[in-house]
């Protein structure tokens, strides 16, 4: 039948449209690749214990990267990332151990400067309209400058227990896992619930698809994106903690990186730089593609030049078989 | 159109004849100001609806139209003037307190979100959640109950979309301006406002429209229609309001006033003084 | 002559307490001797044109001797040069120019010899078991990465590169090479890798403190901690508690506040009297270790505590 | 007269629309008030020499950053800029030093490397519809490995004279100009014409400011694209000369912070990263402020650490300042 059939009927397409679309399948299908090959490289790389290994070397990022995602949803971008995280681990580690605060009370105190961080990006660009980009320029120098005078540039050390929390591991098998992964992962299912199947979820996704007309929808767009930028940086108080919880330390020249790694991880996992589309796991997925790399290419000998070189190269080849996928489908 | 008890945020239209001798005045705008730096797009535009009313507005291209409703319908706020709702005085900041007073709009460049489904489209900022007290607390959607209104809701115009789901982005012109009218027909109740919603339909689509916005009336909502297609306007309205220069220049009625002069008011060929009264309205 | 002294010290960056500490004992010192003090910093460690700029900006301020801690050894000379045309004394602190005749005098660490202590002592440490070394390096091409880790090895007496090379030697007993940036995060993702390259790892070799401590973080979480020495370079106060704690087997402790203080007073003695200083001043390197091992010369955790920098 | 003149007549405004608009008179300001804060400050700030030193010192960028803004205007951008100068110094370097090639020649080569990498960045962007953010981030990546590869992460020194052309200085009465900083603003303003009077460069706006209607209307989008990077990889190259003239050396580390460095200028010049907006002697003007704080708050004997603070504060003050001047306009 060449007719197309009139009216609107429930399509008997539905099923193959509730397979993952192609956004979180594109990355997927990188992983097993990159998986395969170094599987056939080194017979150390496909154990549980290395899985995990990478899993908790990722953590922070993948944590930082949801922040990243909620607000690259919103067509924004956040290149304060890093450096609020690390000003928050200098609160979270001085207040317990200078001020003498109970450690959980320090650690809210930290989370919530990284939240008054996210807060006042959040502000600026809707108060005053101006460009993420610029605005989070600003603020990452401002954070890094802040973190530095008020840790003169010293590593904190001898953290109460709270503060270590989620390095604490169980087993599984023989496998070692921290608690800190099992964290990262609840997140994850969290906001990947939140973003698809809330309302505010949806509305991100509107106020980065069409700002104007979801502003005309009656969503209140400037509420929403400052509501994004202040939970991304409640994530980064997050991060700051699993961060801590790893090395043991609050370092202060932690996080200068994180945003250059972070936006990979996003646009690895399928989301686009213009807002309005991608998905949050497919972010986790990003940040575990560049861990496999980095771990992968460790244990084939491989030295840091050529790895930043075969990064490089990666990211062009994800985005172009990305798009080469979407406009076969 | 079926309606579920569950789901309070649209009211079944009720079906009632309209035998009021003397109109109600439904919205109404007085010395509407709205300048865009040296432009001025109203320079104090009056405005009135009546119950039960098709009014149509029409006007050369930059006359205000677009601007005016944008006024009614909160998405610009005017310079000056003031509008009134069922008599009295509305300060709509917003285009949601527009919204929470019953007024539904199709805008010009229809206001869709490209990447989100037609579903979502037509309820976004106004999305079905499921029941209970922890998806309230959560705004937890029911998708699926979002999927079957939406059904219904675009049942009325054949405007050959498979599926519900599917990104509006991959519609075309016309479809998307179907989306847009199908999602302000099923939300209104109070005023429901089109600006050129068949513009980009074709002649069986168009007149589907133009019988939704019948239907509409008939339910007793009144609905503004901007138009440029005067067939179409003298088919369906019940008054038009001609806008020229930012201002109203009159209200005629349709079925005393003939094409050509209604064009030449609107394009300043004709004075009112040149008319007959007998065709203002 | 007899002018006002005023000195301005640049450091490659002010991220790191070595600098930082570096910083304050110039400001302490010029205090004292009455001289007027400035200072500037790269953004990064290697950013070349922001030292430019800090030397050009010095000399427009008016200064008489700036005093530098190269970040490149190389691509700074020219910059130096126009300054000492200017009049200015032009001293380098921590880190050689290249050629090192580019600056006025050098008060530094031998860097090359810090590895090499640490090298002996890890050889003496392993009590003859066969050497399986991971070396936790600082990034590609800098001479002071170049020249701890050459050092170590030569100090092991293993297969090495000389002291002007700015290359990694990596003779077979080296298994697993990493690049760390001096950063303690990136130090310890580094080990846990190389430790999955090969679980035998005996000895890492550390750039500096901050790495060894992310290293013996990715050891404790593999349960490895008693079984592998880390040696490390620096000094810094924590990363002598490190050697207390046994984190650190030893370290080779370098002497920032002298570098400093030598500085700022070859910088009062030109604008007194004209005299520039001259030549390379070696400022010192101890090794520091909880455990002396025999035919090894380590000084104990109280000297590297009293003599450390940082807090 | 209340009435709206109708039709399309010659606004008797118009002597006031071909003032600089406010995009350029708001970057001026902001540099004058600089300028007469630090004169206040140090009594060696505001003299010829100072002045000549700063311009020298923000030359390089100044000339990335003509390339930054003309993406920028397109509504794209290049995070690669620097790493990919770099590139091209040590392609001039050692093919003179290593390969004995002429001079002239092996500059050449140097700029062909740097206009091949922005080809490369175009025909990614616009054969695959790729974001350019993500394009330039592998780019970025790529260049750095292959500078630190080729170079063997060394320092390459003892150039000849052809290399240090710009470096070489003429006096105006007492201060000593570089000719490096006459081609700055002889480049300028080369590009300033192309950009307000010539086809192409009014098609560039129009591509930035709305790439569907540009292409409707016969622009060929993709074309003005392409060009547009190949373009701006040519400037790297004469940026890469430049740098290699300041400093007499070609450094594999040099470039690392440009990204942000030219992105800044542009901002505070007045580009909007929307694409579109912008005049590219704001940018000239954006690179100054930079060098003018720099310099002054050195002068000042200000730390920098603070100094980074007061970068922060300060980019997100222009801004904020010129959305405030825009409303009010
Ligand atoms: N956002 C804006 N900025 C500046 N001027 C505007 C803006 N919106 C509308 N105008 C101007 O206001 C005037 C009226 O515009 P409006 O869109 O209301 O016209 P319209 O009657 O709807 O025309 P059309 O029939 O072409 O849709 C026009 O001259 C237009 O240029
Ligand atoms: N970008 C797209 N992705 C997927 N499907 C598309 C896309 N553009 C158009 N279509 C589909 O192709 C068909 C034809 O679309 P097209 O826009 O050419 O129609 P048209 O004849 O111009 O209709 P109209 O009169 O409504 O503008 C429609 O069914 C539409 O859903
Ligand atoms: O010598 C210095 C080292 O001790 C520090 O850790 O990093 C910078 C070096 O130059
Ligand atoms: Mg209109
Ligand atoms: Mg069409």
């Amino acid at each position: 039948m060449a007719e197309q059939p009139s009216g609107v009927t429930q399509s008997p397409r539905s099923l193959l449209e509730r397979l993952p679309s192609l956004t979180i399948l594109g990355p997927l299908v990188a992983l097993l690749l990159a998986v395969i090959f170094f599987s056939l490289q080194s017979e150390r790389f496909l154990t549980g214990q290395n899985f995990s290994l990478i899993l908790q070397q990722v953590s922070v990022v993948a944590v930082l990267a949801i922040g990243q995602t909620l607000i690259i949803l919103t067509a924004g971008i956040d290149l304060s990332v890093g450096f609020v995280m690390a000003l928050g681990t200098m609160v979270m580690a001085k207040f317990a151990v200078e001020l003498g605060m109970p450690p959980l009370l320090a650690i809210l105190c930290g989370m919530a400067v990284t939240t008054a961080f996210g807060f006042l990006n959040g502000f600026l660009i809707t108060r005053f309209k101006l460009p993420p980009f610029i605005v989070t320029l600003g603020t990452m120098n401002i954070a890094f400058a802040l973190t530095q005078i008020y840790s003169r540039a010293q590593t904190v050390s001898n953290l109460p227990d709270a503060h270590l929390l989620w390095g604490n591991t169980f087993r599984i098998g023989e496998t070692v896992f921290t608690y800190g992964v099992v964290l990262v992962i609840v997140l994850y299912l969290l906001v990947w619930f939140f973003l698809s199947e809330t309302a505010p979820g949806r509305h991100l996704y509107a106020v980065g698809n069409n700002p104007e007309a979801a502003r005309l929808m009656g969503i209140p767009t400037q509420r929403v994106l400052l509501l994004t930028y202040t939970i991304a940086g409640f994530f980064y108080g997050i991060a700051g903690w699993l961060l801590i919880s790893r090395t043991s330390v609050a370092d202060p020249n932690a996080g200068q990186t994180e945003n250059l790694e972070t936006i990979t991880a996003v646009v690895l996992g399928g989301t686009s730089l213009f807002g309005g589309r991608g998905m949050v796991l497919g972010t986790l997925l990003g940040a575990i593609i560049v861990g496999v790399f980095r771990n992968g290419l460790t244990l084939m000998g491989v030295s840091s030049v050529y790895q930043v070189l075969i990064t490089g190269i990666l990211v062009i080849l994800a985005v172009v078989a990305d798009q080469i996928s979407k406009r076969r489908g | 159109m079926e309606l579920n008890p569950v789901q309070n945020a649209r009211p079944n239209p009720v079906l009632e004849p309209t035998p009021a001798p003397k109109p109600k005045v439904v919205l109404e705008a007085r010395g509407l100001v709205k300048r865009y730096g040296h432009v001025t797009a109203l320079d104090g535009a009056d405005f009135e609806l009546r119950e039960g009313e098709i009014l149509a507005v029409i006007g050369d291209n930059g006359a205000g139209k677009s601007t005016l409703i944008k006024a009614l319908s909160g998405a610009i706020i005017p310079d000056a003037g003031e509008i009134y709702l069922d008599g009295k005085q509305v300060h709509f900041r917003s285009p949601i307190d527009a919204r929470k007073h019953g007024i539904e709009t199709v805008y010009q460049d229809l206001a869709v979100a490209p990447a989100m489904t037609i579903a979502e489209n037509l309820f976004l900022g106004r999305e079905i959640l499921r029941p209970g007290w922890f998806a309230r607390l959560i705004r937890w959607i029911d998708k699926k109950k979002m999927l079957e209104e939406a059904i219904t809701d675009m049942q009325d115009l054949k405007i050959g979309i498979r599926s519900m789901s599917q990104a509006v982005e991959t519609l075309s012109g016309g479809q998307r301006q179907g989306v847009a009218v199908a999602r302000s027909a099923a939300f209104a109740r109070h005023v429901v406002i089109m600006d050129e919603p068949t513009a980009a339909l074709g002649v069986k689509e168009g007149n589907m429209v133009l019988e939704l916005i019948r239907r509409v009336r008939d339910s007793g909502l009144p609905v503004i229609i901007i138009s440029h297609n005067m067939p179409h306007v003298f088919e369906i309205a019940d008054r038009i309001h001609i806008q020229r220069l930012g201002k109203r220049a009159a209200v005629v009625n349709p079925k005393k006033i003939s094409m050509s002069d209604t064009v030449a008011v609107m394009t300043g060929a004709k004075t009112l003084a040149e008319l007959n009264p007998e065709v203002l309205a | 002559q007899n002018k006002t002294p005023y000195v301005g010290l640049i450091t490659k960056t002010e991220s790191n307490p070595f600098f930082v500490k570096m910083k304050e004992g110039a400001q302490k010192e010029a205090q004292k001797l009455g001289a007027k003090f400035i200072s500037a910093a790269g953004k990064t460690d290697g950013d070349n044109a922001g030292q430019v700029a800090a030397i050009e900006n010095m000399v427009a301020a008016g200064v008489n001797t700036i005093l530098i801690t190269p970040s490149d050894a190389k691509a700074i000379i020219p910059a130096i040069k126009k300054a000492q045309a200017a009049g200015v004394q032009v001293i380098a602190l921590d880190s050689p120019t290249d050629p090192a005749s580019a600056v006025d005098a050098l008060f530094a660490t031998n860097n090359y010899q810090a590895g090499v202590l640490i090298g002996k002592y890890a050889a003496a440490a392993l009590k003859g078991k066969k050497p399986v070394i991971a070396t936790l390096d600082l990034f590609p091409g800098h001479p002071v990465g170049a020249q701890r880790h050459n050092g170590f090895l030569t100090g092991f007496g293993l297969k090495s590169l000389g002291a002007e090379s700015n290359e990694l030697a990596k003779p077979a007993e080296v298994v697993c090479m990493a690049d760390t940036f001096g950063d303690r995060a990136k130090g310890q993702t580094a080990m846990e890798n190389c430790l999955q390259k090969n679980p035998n790892i005996n000895l890492v070799y550390t750039i500096n403190e901050p790495a060894a401590a992310g290293a013996f973080q990715a050891l404790k979480a593999a349960g490895k901690e008693k079984d592998v020495i880390i040696v490390s370079v620096d000094g810094g106060c924590e990363g002598v508690r490190n050697v207390d704690q046994g984190i650190i087997a030893a370290t080779s402790q370098q002497y920032p506040l002298r570098m400093a203080a030598m500085g700022v007073q070859a910088a009062v003695e030109y604008a007194k009297t004209g005299k520039k200083a001259s030549g390379y001043v070696d400022t010192g390197v101890e090794l520091i270790a909880k455990t002396a091992v025999p035919g090894v010369a380590s000084k104990d955790v109280k000297y590297g505590l009293a003599n450390c920098w940082g807090q």
